[in-house]
């Protein structure tokens, strides 16, 4: 039974994580139907940014965590330009595919400049404690009070997320754009603004998401968030991309997943497993488990 | 068509001017290379020695410590007025810790008429150039690749560390002296090091009669959870667990979550736990990481001279305490520099039958040793232990054992 | 146009001719110099891998339309099954040393067996997954190139040591496939032919009925259905022939490189063979051209090689020395460039052709002489 | 025509739901062979999807579809090309980036008799069926006039051309039932009654069957020989011209009443 149980926390510690990686995925994709591979890539920004601000923190008397303030602005920063820079002008002149090769091509990009950046470089950091330990114990097993605060903040963040899009001006703005770009502009919505605002929340999403990230597994390095963002993304799909409560659903799924296999089934196909669970849920349901059906039009 | 015809022109263009730039660097390399390998080691020549060593990727440390470390060595050489009277220079190649990458860089430095080589780091490299080097009768000496097979008898490839064998045993014999008779094993089945050493002390397990009770695995190096192996470690009751992980995921992960999921025994590695004190969490409780034991190659608090001047050296020179890499690699310099010494002569087949005299000794930073048939060192490794008060991690040399005990 | 075709068989195979004896020539000039031996032979075996990878990926990205993001999964498959196929061969005593007309059945019966297994596994992979388009597929085919490097690794007898027993010997060197320095020389011919059949293969497979259907569907799948093609038949004949061809390019890698390591077939690593790359070198070169392809990977080949082992770099200047000290970073740079301003790639859906470079030639020398006739007729009349 | 053919197309009661709505219900037609129908109705009516119930994209809530006794539901879009119905896009839909050749060979897929082999090997049976492609390519080209195009990009045509270009692709499949959605649309005057009188030219040549949707009632009024009008995914009215064009329900339903 208590395995049971560890194996569970375990599940929803890293499930807490896939899934606030994946509320910044969907968010993205939701509006412009790009996977942004970079988005792992920004969270090894947001930890970078941490690790650099810590002690400023520190030194200014604040608790650890208040440097997750620099990093949601760097890494709203470094997703605006990437918009900017990368994204909007591909997006007017290529195919969708050509866009996600941008995406892949963006994520090399800041993973190998990160590496070429002497104050950071190839060797991984270990980030300081950020929250003080501690827990609650079901049947034996401890379960700490970061893990609850991260899935409490990933639903807050989703509950927010939702609201924002379905109650507020530009919130509203952001699901024109996803429906239809031309008719938006023909409404008024300035589309570039929106699609860079949804830039910056969902990159500054993942600064928090890179909080939570290392109050637990405190190692930084410069390829930190390729699996990362990559399990996260198969949450997102899971869960029905572009859908908000879909990303909280598939990230608890994937870690829940991760978890039982490693306890039950085998502890080195984890990844196999996770991957399997993907394959048959878009096999069976092709929109994802929340998404629905939409064929093309003709 | 004028499109094109333009962006043939574009190609060709580049096709021709990456040619010309390949053609003069191979010209480059070929000009001295041919000169070099002619040259018998007369007093003010020039002794070519190269290295291989991950220097991007996702090892670039371990390049980094390679790199330095032989510079320091190649100075102090120099310095004192080099081999026979020749000055040493290095020529490095990049693997990007690629078998396919190593083979060319191995490949480019045999064709500039370097037959004296370092390298490769790690085991899964090193393993792609042994064989080439056998066939192009280039003398290999690589640092740290623990790989039992790199090394045979009768060949051209040599090492400066002890092999897999002697390591994983190392850590069974602990075990079993410790009074432990059931143990378990976390491991990555991705990874050639960690596979290599957990089947090596399987095997040594069996010849000591200790029970390997419980084993898990992760899938890559990536993994960044590790509670439920070690619950089940937890689960099958062992007190004592082989896990051998490289530094950056016992000082952030596997310790503090093994403890956390309750398991209070001994947890054993190997060289890939040095360096760790550098990565633990800072501020959190560290006294989790007592009764943490590993294999070393040597310990940097060493009080012998040997050792003590070679850390200052390199502390005074890149402002780090030199890890086991670092010192395996500036002892695999003066390896060569004594075999030259004793051949007279930088050929490569030479200098091999000099390193493979098993009677030689060799004094270095990781300790006084000789080189066995196959040519890996017999030499003592350093059970360390990692201690806290809570704050801080210190290491403490707990044994040295120099050979193997018998089962 | 009947006369034009034979005209191109005459053509192409008389300097397929000149190349192979040319290369013999040099073969037996050069067989003994280093730089031939060490730099020049290694480098065309991993040219020929590359070259079959990147144009087998070609014809899923840019002449079928569908993001596939695990391709060195089923390279990875043909290298496996190459090397236990050789060594399984090996230990029945088909062969003991690497010479003789045993020997090259068994190479050649083991470089077809890698594609025909990789095929399989292609078609498995294909059925569920092309049901999805775009960035699904994207991302279930990253999936199945993870799966499978992952069960690999926890094959007992594959796995991550390089397929001998409880280390990491470079195995395939003395037994199996695995080539040396010295018979990559003898052996080069192999390679070269295979490429060259692989290319062709897919030449001819573009240029003919699938070649067509399969661009209509990558230009408009809805049309295409409804003008009598069957789409999911064409994408999944199209996925597999190309897995077969990544299965090939995986038993000549094993082949130059006599050592496996599961990780060179990841989704991303330091190192320019992986999934993630083998999609740069066909975006670069163009997506629907081979002859882009075909042109990329050798130059992206070349530029890495250049960079790691060129002893120029090391010359450069501090600021261009430190860029070169992270080629990865490069390389991102010139894809969004590319992408930025040549969508489809730097070729496009251009594709070199012998006869019509002839024609070109001839048509440019016409020209010139009909301009030299006018001016003298110019002259004259002066 | 003469009522005692059998009809070429036929549906029963067919009708489509999407999420609760109805989009088109009971629709009943009848085509015989050699007729040219219209489909009418105002934007958003539900003619498009009718034309999608038939070709496959759409699979039907209810009822049935029959081509020539054979029951066409469930069937793909491929598969109902190859019974015989083929179709154009509102919204044109060629293969841009192939060359306008190769537009119309790619849907000539009945012909086609050689396999991997032939393709690999170039046998002489390869030669031949490619050459016979070429010439019923180029023969079904010179149609619209298209064959000077042959090489270029399909792309790269202009917007009238394009739409012939669809039209001939439609014809390259070999069909007894031609579904035209909106042909005329985005073209002027001149242009509308050159492609009129080809259609025309077009059925009487190949001896097939057209339907052909348009919104704009006035121009299907000159060459249907009858016409069926919904509005609201219902059949509204359905004969001949002169029928239709009295009929108030149809003026209703156009004017907005």
């Amino acid at each position: 039974m208590s395995t049971f149980i560890q194996t569970l926390i375990v599940g929803l510690r890293l499930g807490s994580i896939y899934a606030l990686v994946a509320l910044g995925y969907t968010m993205v994709y939701g509006i412009i139907r790009l996977i942004n591979f970079a988005h792992g890539d920004f969270i090894m920004v947001g930890g970078y940014t941490m690790i650099f601000t810590i002690p400023l923190a520190l030194a200014m008397g604040l608790p650890a965590w208040t440097s997750v303030v620099f990093a949601i602005l760097c890494c709203a920063l470094v997703g605006m330009t990437t918009e900017l820079v990368a994204y909007r002008p591909i997006r007017k002149k290529g195919t969708s595919m050509t866009a996600l090769i941008t995406a892949i091509a963006v994520s090399m990009l800041l993973e190998n400049l990160a590496q070429a950046i002497p104050a950071i470089g190839p060797n991984p950091v270990v980030a300081s404690q950020i929250f003080s330990t501690g827990g609650f114990s079901i049947a034996g097993v401890t379960m700490e009070w970061t893990t609850v605060s991260t899935i409490v903040i990933s639903a807050v963040v989703m509950v927010v997320l939702y609201q924002f899009t379905q109650k507020t001006k530009l919130g509203r703005a952001m699901r024109c754009v996803s429906e239809d770009k031309e008719a938006s502009i023909l409404m008024g919505i300035n589309v570039n603004r929106t699609i860079v605002l949804t830039f910056a929340i969902g990159s500054g999403l993942s600064a928090v998401a890179a909080l939570m990230y290392m109050a637990q597994y405190p190692k930084v390095y410069t390829t930190m968030g390729m699996m990362l963002g990559l399990k996260a993304f198969v949450a997102a799909v899971l869960g029905g991309i572009g859908i908000i409560p879909g990303a909280m659903l598939g990230g608890l799924i994937i870690g829940l997943v991760e978890s039982f296999t490693t306890s039950y089934v085998s502890s080195s196909m984890a990844d196999t497993f996770v991957f399997l669970i993907l394959i048959i849920v878009l096999i069976i349901k092709p929109a994802g488990i929340l998404g629905k059906n939409v064929g093309e039009k003709v | 068509m004028k499109k094109k015809l333009a962006c043939l022109l574009l190609a060709a263009c580049m096709c021709l001017s990456l040619a010309a730039c390949g053609g003069s660097g191979s010209a480059a390399s070929a000009t001295p290379a041919a000169s070099d390998a002619a040259e018998t080691p007369a007093a003010g020549g020039e002794i070519t020695i190269g290295t291989i060593s991950p220097n991007t990727g996702s090892l670039a440390a371990y390049g980094s410590a390679v790199t330095t470390a032989v510079d320091l060595a190649v100075e102090e050489i120099n310095a004192a007025g080099g081999i026979n009277g020749s000055q040493v220079k290095i020529v490095n190649a990049d693997d990007q810790f690629d078998p396919t990458e190593c083979l060319n860089a191995f490949n480019s430095l045999v064709s500039q008429g370097i037959g004296l080589i370092i390298g490769s780091v790690t085991s899964g490299c090193t393993s792609a150039i042994t064989d080439a080097a056998n066939e192009e009768q280039v003398c290999l000496l690589t640092p740290s690749a623990t790989a039992d097979s790199i090394t045979t008898v009768d060949d051209y490839v040599f090492r400066a560390c002890y092999a897999d064998s002697f390591q994983g045993a190392i850590a069974a014999a602990y075990a079993k002296q410790s009074g432990y008779t059931e143990v378990g094993v976390v491991y990555c089945a991705a990874d050639t090091y960690s596979k290599g050493l957990y089947d090596s002390f399987n095997t040594a397990c069996e010849k000591y009669g200790v029970t390997v009770k419980a084993v898990e695995s992760t899938a890559s190096l990536d993994v960044q959870d590790y509670t439920n192996q070690f619950a089940s470690m937890v689960k099958a009751g062992v007190e004592f667990v082989y896990a051998p992980y490289y530094y950056d995921v016992i000082g952030p992960y596997i310790v503090t979550q093994a403890r956390a999921a309750g398991y209070k025994g001994i947890i054993m590695g190997a060289d890939g736990y040095d360096s760790t004190p550098d990565y633990v969490v800072d501020g959190a409780d560290l006294s989790v990481f007592n009764d943490v034991y590993w294999t070393n190659h040597y310990d940097p608090a060493d009080t012998s001279d040997k050792v003590q001047s070679f850390v200052k050296a390199y502390e005074a020179k890149f402002g780090a305490t030199p890890n086991a890499i670092s010192a395996l690699a500036y002892d695999a310099v003066y390896m060569y520099k004594q075999a030259i010494e004793k051949a007279a002569s930088t050929d490569a087949t030479a200098v091999r039958d000099a390193l493979a005299d098993t009677s030689a000794v060799y004094t270095g930073v990781t300790g006084t040793f000789s080189l066995d048939a196959s040519g890996t060192p017999t030499k003592g490794a350093s059970i360390i232990s990692f201690t806290s008060e809570g704050t801080t991690v210190t290491t403490k040399l707990v044994d040295v054992v120099k050979e193997l005990p018998q089962a | 146009m009947k006369k034009r075709t034979g005209k191109g068989y005459i053509i192409n195979t008389a300097v397929i001719a000149v190349i192979i004896v040319a290369f013999a020539f040099i073969k037996s000039a050069f067989g003994g110099n280093e730089q031939f031996r060490l730099i020049i032979v290694p480098s065309l075996w991993q040219c020929c891998y590359l070259i079959i990878l990147a144009a087998s990926l070609n014809l899923i990205l840019g002449f079928l339309g569908q993001l596939s993001l695990g391709h060195c999964g089923f390279m990875a498959i043909g290298a496996y099954a190459a090397a236990l196929i050789s060594l399984a061969f090996q230990r029945a005593g088909v062969f003991t040393e690497k010479a003789g007309p045993a020997f090259v059945l068994v190479l050649i019966g083991c470089i077809l067996a890698a594609g025909i297994l990789a095929a399989l596994v292609g078609l498995l992979v294909g059925i569920p997954a092309l049901r999805l388009k775009g960035d699904y597929l994207a991302i279930i085919t990253l999936g199945f190139g993870m799966i499978i490097v992952n069960i690999i690794n926890n094959i007992p007898f594959a796995g991550q040591e390089g397929l001998s027993l409880g280390s990491a010997s470079a195995s395939l060197y003395k037994n199996g496939l695995g080539f040396g320095t010295a018979s990559k020389v003898t052996y080069l011919w192999v390679a070269l032919i295979v490429t060259l059949i692989c290319l062709t293969m897919m030449f001819m497979f573009i240029r003919s009925k699938y070649g067509r259907a399969i661009k209509a569907i990558r230009d408009d799948e809805i049309a295409a259905s409804a003008s009598g093609i069957n789409t999911s038949y064409y994408k999944i004949f199209t996925f597999t022939f190309s897995a077969f061809f990544a299965g090939i390019a995986g038993a000549l890698y094993a082949c130059a490189n006599a050592t496996l390591s599961t990780s060179s077939f990841a989704f991303t690593n330091g190192g320019i063979l992986n999934s993630t790359f083998i999609v740069v070198m066909v975006v670069l070169g163009g997506m629907g051209s081979l002859t882009g392809s075909v042109v990329s990977a050798i130059v992206m080949f070349f530029v890495n090689y250049q960079i790691k082992n060129g002893l120029w770099v090391k010359s450069l200047p501090g600021f261009l020395g430190g860029i070169f000290a992270y080629p990865m970073l490069v390389y991102a740079i010139i894809l969004i460039a590319v992408i930025m301003f040549r969508p489809r790639g730097i070729f496009g859906t251009y594709e070199f052709s012998l006869l019509n470079f002839v024609r070109d030639i001839k048509e440019h020398r016409a020209k010139k002489a009909l301009q030299k006739a006018g001016n003298k007729e110019a002259k004259s009349n002066d | 025509m003469t009522e005692s053919k059998k009809p070429v197309l036929e549906t029963r009661n067919l009708g489509i739901t999407f999420g609760g709505l109805k989009a088109v219900q009971d629709f009943n037609i009848q085509i015989f062979e050699g007729e040219l129908v219209g489909l009418i109705g105002p934007n958003g009516a539900g003619k498009t999807t009718v034309f999608n119930m038939l070709t496959g994209v759409y699979l039907p809530t209810v009822g049935s579809v029959i081509l020539n006794g054979e029951v066409l539901n469930g069937k793909k879009p491929h598969q109902v090309v190859s019974s015989g119905v083929a179709r154009t896009f509102q919204n044109i839909r060629l293969f841009k980036q192939m060359s306008v050749i190769d537009n119309v060979k790619a849907a000539i897929t009945k012909d086609i008799k050689y396999g991997m082999v032939d393709a690999m090997f170039r046998t002489p049976k390869f030669w031949k069926v490619e050459h016979e492609l070429t010439e019923k390519a180029m023969d079904l080209l010179s149609i619209f006039k298209l064959e000077g195009k042959a090489d270029q990009l399909a792309a790269n045509l202009p917007y009238g051309q394009q739409r012939k270009l669809e039209i001939t692709r439609a014809l390259a499949t070999d069909m007894r039932l031609l579904l035209l959605d909106e042909p005329a649309a985005g073209m002027n005057p001149t242009e509308t009654a050159e492609l009129l009188e080809c259609i025309n030219a077009i059925r009487d040549r190949f001896g097939i069957s057209i339907l052909l949707i348009e919104h704009d009632m006035s121009l299907v009024m000159n060459i249907c020989e009858r016409i069926q009008v919904i509005d609201y995914g219902l059949t509204i009215a359905s004969g001949l011209p002169e029928e239709i064009a009295k009929d108030p329900k149809v003026i209703a339903a156009y004017l907005g009443e």
